[in-house]
């Protein structure tokens, strides 16, 4: 992929972002304070404006730009979280094409960019419970388009799986015992960036 | 559930809305940033190491309306219950700076550490030094590193505000922050929930007769859930939990305060206060000052936290110092 | 419905506790009287005019937190929105007089009217002498002789105190205090209904989209009920109602106060503060200086009320004279 | 009667009103603040206190004791109203026989001190209108015990006729057109203290 396509996919993931809005907020209703989609909303729209307007001189630009819109507009912690998320992904991505390897060192950088930041482990509750499947899953492929599809199906199963866990991260660590039976909202939120991620529209 | 009631405009105007209006009843001392949620002071003296505060909103006078001369440079605010983005952060410590540094100081979430975290970086990237301070009072959590800012918050920015005006070096003001916010130990109690304006519904629910004594200022969880019971046995139970934390000790002399968290009334919060002054009394343990209404709410939640700071020759002066700010002059 | 919790004790100690409570948050400042609900300051000095103020419990910090340096010299206390009776009245002027006689000053209802009238005949019988002045400056009722006295009351006691620190003669100092009542006129508006502790039940009800401009502190009827509306809206009408009555004038100088009535939010409060400061600059009104908080309470109700304060030099520098009581400081 | 006949009637009257403080109690609820029990109560117990301590000269004697206690210990409005009703009451009476012509006039006195005090008047839905017409039906009795019957009757109708009144004073003033459909809570006291004064027990 050139930066170009990266960008286009990006682009596509502010979208499907922008889409989900009522969905992440009544995930957030159900176990946290409520404000993940309007936050979500905020940051990916910010990101969509960035991104349109700033050059992608490398695959790692727009990952840069929409995690710097992120991390400056979207607020609470998720912001942070997707921010450092993004941001992270850039790092290995100097060159001007994407492939799986880079595909997969660049989940690896954002992950640890994310628990740099926030300090969350596997089995928290978090986005990290849909990521750290995601790379697993992408690690074996050596296709892109393949590596981009393993992360995004591997994503929403960790997604899925995060309704049996315990919060004990974040505002969700609220309802604590009573977190439990409901997917955590930043998890979805990342499966949702993986799928659009790897839809070839 | 019919939804609560509040007293406002459209919701994407709520926090520039309030900072206009705190603005306003500032008369000519605080400024809003344009374009950010963030209030500065007009005229901070050259070379002061700046003291910035924030986090969500929601909790006012907490932290907005403690800016002023005597109390923090600024404040951002972040949307109800939300962390400020660290671009507004930025914003403020680039308006606040006088040269000397920043002191950040919040209450300890993880949503505000994160981004609080993000705009040190930047920053530093600007050559603007930072300082961290994380308010961590609550006794409820058994690890320190892990535990929330509560209504002690308080004690913890009047003294930074001193420090700050009487210490030249942003190390130094950090190291004495620091001690003053180790000195501080709270603890809540929840009677009835305060609802989120965004959505007019509460953010969480107690039984009719139900009680949670440590809960968090956002309803996260506290010690557990008890029978609404006397407030002499309240007293006693909170007065007890926040005694053994430091712990205080026979001949202590300390601050207390009995902090409203939106809709109980100063009546209860002084029949409580007789039941605790009791207590320390017979603990041996003297009470230098009180502070007793609501410092550090979260919306209409009925219910107070009880905050004790250990005080020295230092914390008494810094306490004690005059101070104006919107909310609280002295 | 299910009874309010509230933190309290057995039915029969809350006022007593209350003062006790207070007392002890005064630092030595205060004490209570003996088997009187009332409590006055240790040190008046010989040769002042006292100033005694009082009324129904239930509204603190109104009335007897203001007791202290610069503000009352005692404050007598009925049970929760029951007039204080006339023999604690009494006590409480005999402790205060300091050979120059007692200004009574508390908000005009016929419980407190009558109940204070007779107290000041007894104090006559026994050559101590009284002025009485009477708050009325909710703008609701027609008649000035005939209205209620709410928020704007703090404004009155706070000149009151300046005013008996600075003058030696009772008639004088009652002069200028009715010149001080007569500046001040104030509206409430109430959004949620408190509960009577004795009972725990809301004192009145309001629909779930309902609100009651210009409802009095204890639920008497107001100007109408309404929809809730936003925050603009409200500020406008209530703004209309309380400029158009003394009528404040283009050149005007005022204090503004928005007192919060309980459960209402600070952010609530500076939002319509933004919205008034507009209005009353377009009308010319210049603001002197902002008072937003709970000053007069009506146990947990939901509302706020809001008072000018027509200011001259005098009223400026008495508002503005230094303060020392458990709940307010300057 | 006598002095001390008197003061036997009047501790009566403390009895029937401390007996009635659940019904006083309901009755201020419906239309006030709910507390003229509890104040009732307060006033009464005292009185019967000094009553049954303090000498009885005169037949104005136990009504000036029972006036001043409920002054000093009732509270409310009630209080002053009540208070001021039995001092009222004891001004004309100085000697030591109570007749007819001497209950009539000392209620008169009454009605007189509790308008100087309150600024009430008939149809404002108090006291008041239970008191003026049991004086109107007193004033044509010669036989003392035949007046303290006809005022008592002429009460209780004036007390149950506030039902139709609107609260125009005090705290029931708070509902307005709701207090319409209840009974004043101080007229229903003033019908109880008259029913006990004219039994002859
Ligand atoms: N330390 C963390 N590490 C990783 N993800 C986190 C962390 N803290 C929170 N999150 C993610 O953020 C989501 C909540 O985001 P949001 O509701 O926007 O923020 P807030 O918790 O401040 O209201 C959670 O569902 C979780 O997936
Ligand atoms: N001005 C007045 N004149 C005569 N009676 C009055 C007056 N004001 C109040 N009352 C009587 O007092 C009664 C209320 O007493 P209470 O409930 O004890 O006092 P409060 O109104 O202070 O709560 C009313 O029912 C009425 O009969
Ligand atoms: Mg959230
Ligand atoms: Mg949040
Ligand atoms: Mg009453
Ligand atoms: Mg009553």
């Amino acid at each position: 992929m050139t930066p170009e396509q990266v960008k286009a996919r990006l682009l596509a993931v502010c979208d499907a972002m922008l889409a989900s809005e009522e969905r992440l907020t009544r995930a957030d209703q159900a176990i946290g304070d409520g404000d993940h989609g309007v936050g979500m909303a905020r940051g990916f729209s910010a990101a969509r404006e960035a991104l349109s307007t700033k050059p992608a001189n490398t695959v790692g630009d727009p990952f840069k730009t929409l995690g710097l819109a992120i991390l400056m507009k979207a607020g609470g912690a998720s912001g942070a979280v997707f921010g450092s998320f993004f941001t992270g992904m850039a790092k290995p991505l100097g060159g001007t094409v994407l492939d799986a390897a880079g595909f997969t060192e660049a989940l690896k950088d954002g992950l640890a960019a994310v628990q740099a930041r926030g300090g969350a482990k596997a089995g928290d509750k978090t986005m990290l419970d849909a990521l750290i499947p995601a790379i697993a899953a992408a690690e074996g492929e050596t296709d892109l388009q393949a590596a981009m599809s393993a992360a995004a199906a591997a994503a929403e199963a960790g997604a899925a799986a995060t309704a049996n866990m315990i919060a004990t991260t974040g505002k969700a660590k609220t309802l604590g015992e009573r977190s439990r039976g409901h997917m955590d909202p930043g998890a979805i939120s990342l499966s949702i960036i993986l799928a659009a991620l790897a839809t070839d529209g | 559930m019919a939804r609560v009631k509040k007293i406002i405009n459209a919701i994407p105007d709520l926090v520039p809305e309030v900072l206009e209006g705190l603005v306003l009843a500032s008369h000519g001392d605080l400024r809003k940033l344009d374009g950010a949620d963030a209030v500065v002071r007009n005229h901070i003296p050259d070379g002061k190491v700046a003291l910035l505060i924030g986090g969500g909103s929601g909790h006012e006078p907490m932290y907005t309306c403690y800016v002023g001369k005597g109390l923090a440079d600024g404040s951002v605010a972040g949307n109800v219950f939300a962390a400020p983005t660290p671009d507004i952060v930025l914003d403020a410590t680039r308006a606040v700076n006088r040269g000397k540094g920043v002191i950040f100081l919040y209450g300890n979430y993880a949503g505000d550490n994160m981004n609080f975290d993000i705009a040190a970086e930047l920053a530093a990237a600007e050559d603007i030094a930072v300082e961290t301070i994380r308010i961590a009072d609550d006794v409820v959590t058994p690890e320190r590193r892990e535990r929330r800012g509560i209504g002690g918050a308080f004690y913890v920015v009047k003294c930074a505000g001193a420090i700050c005006d009487e210490t030249t070096s942003l190390a130094e003001a950090a190291e004495l922050i620091r001690h003053a916010e180790a000195s501080v130990r709270s603890i809540g109690v929840a009677v009835s929930a305060g609802s989120l304006p965004q959505t007019g519904m509460p953010t969480f629910v107690l039984g009719d007769d139900e009680i949670e004594i440590g809960m968090g200022a956002h309803g996260e969880p506290g010690v557990e859930r008890r029978n609404l019971m006397s407030a002499n046995a309240l007293a006693e139970e909170m007065t007890r939990l926040v005694v053994a934390d430091l712990p205080f000790r026979t001949g202590d002399e300390v601050a207390l305060m009995l902090n409203n968290l939106g809709a109980t009334t100063m009546m209860e919060l002084l029949i409580v206060n007789r039941r605790v002054r009791q207590i320390l009394a017979d603990l041996g343990i003297r009470v230098h000052r009180s502070d007793i209404g609501p410092f550090f709410t979260s919306q209409e939640m009925a219910g107070f936290s009880l905050s004790l700071m250990k005080l020295d020759a230092n914390l008494k002066r810094w306490l004690d110092a005059p101070v104006r700010s919107p909310a609280y002059r002295q």
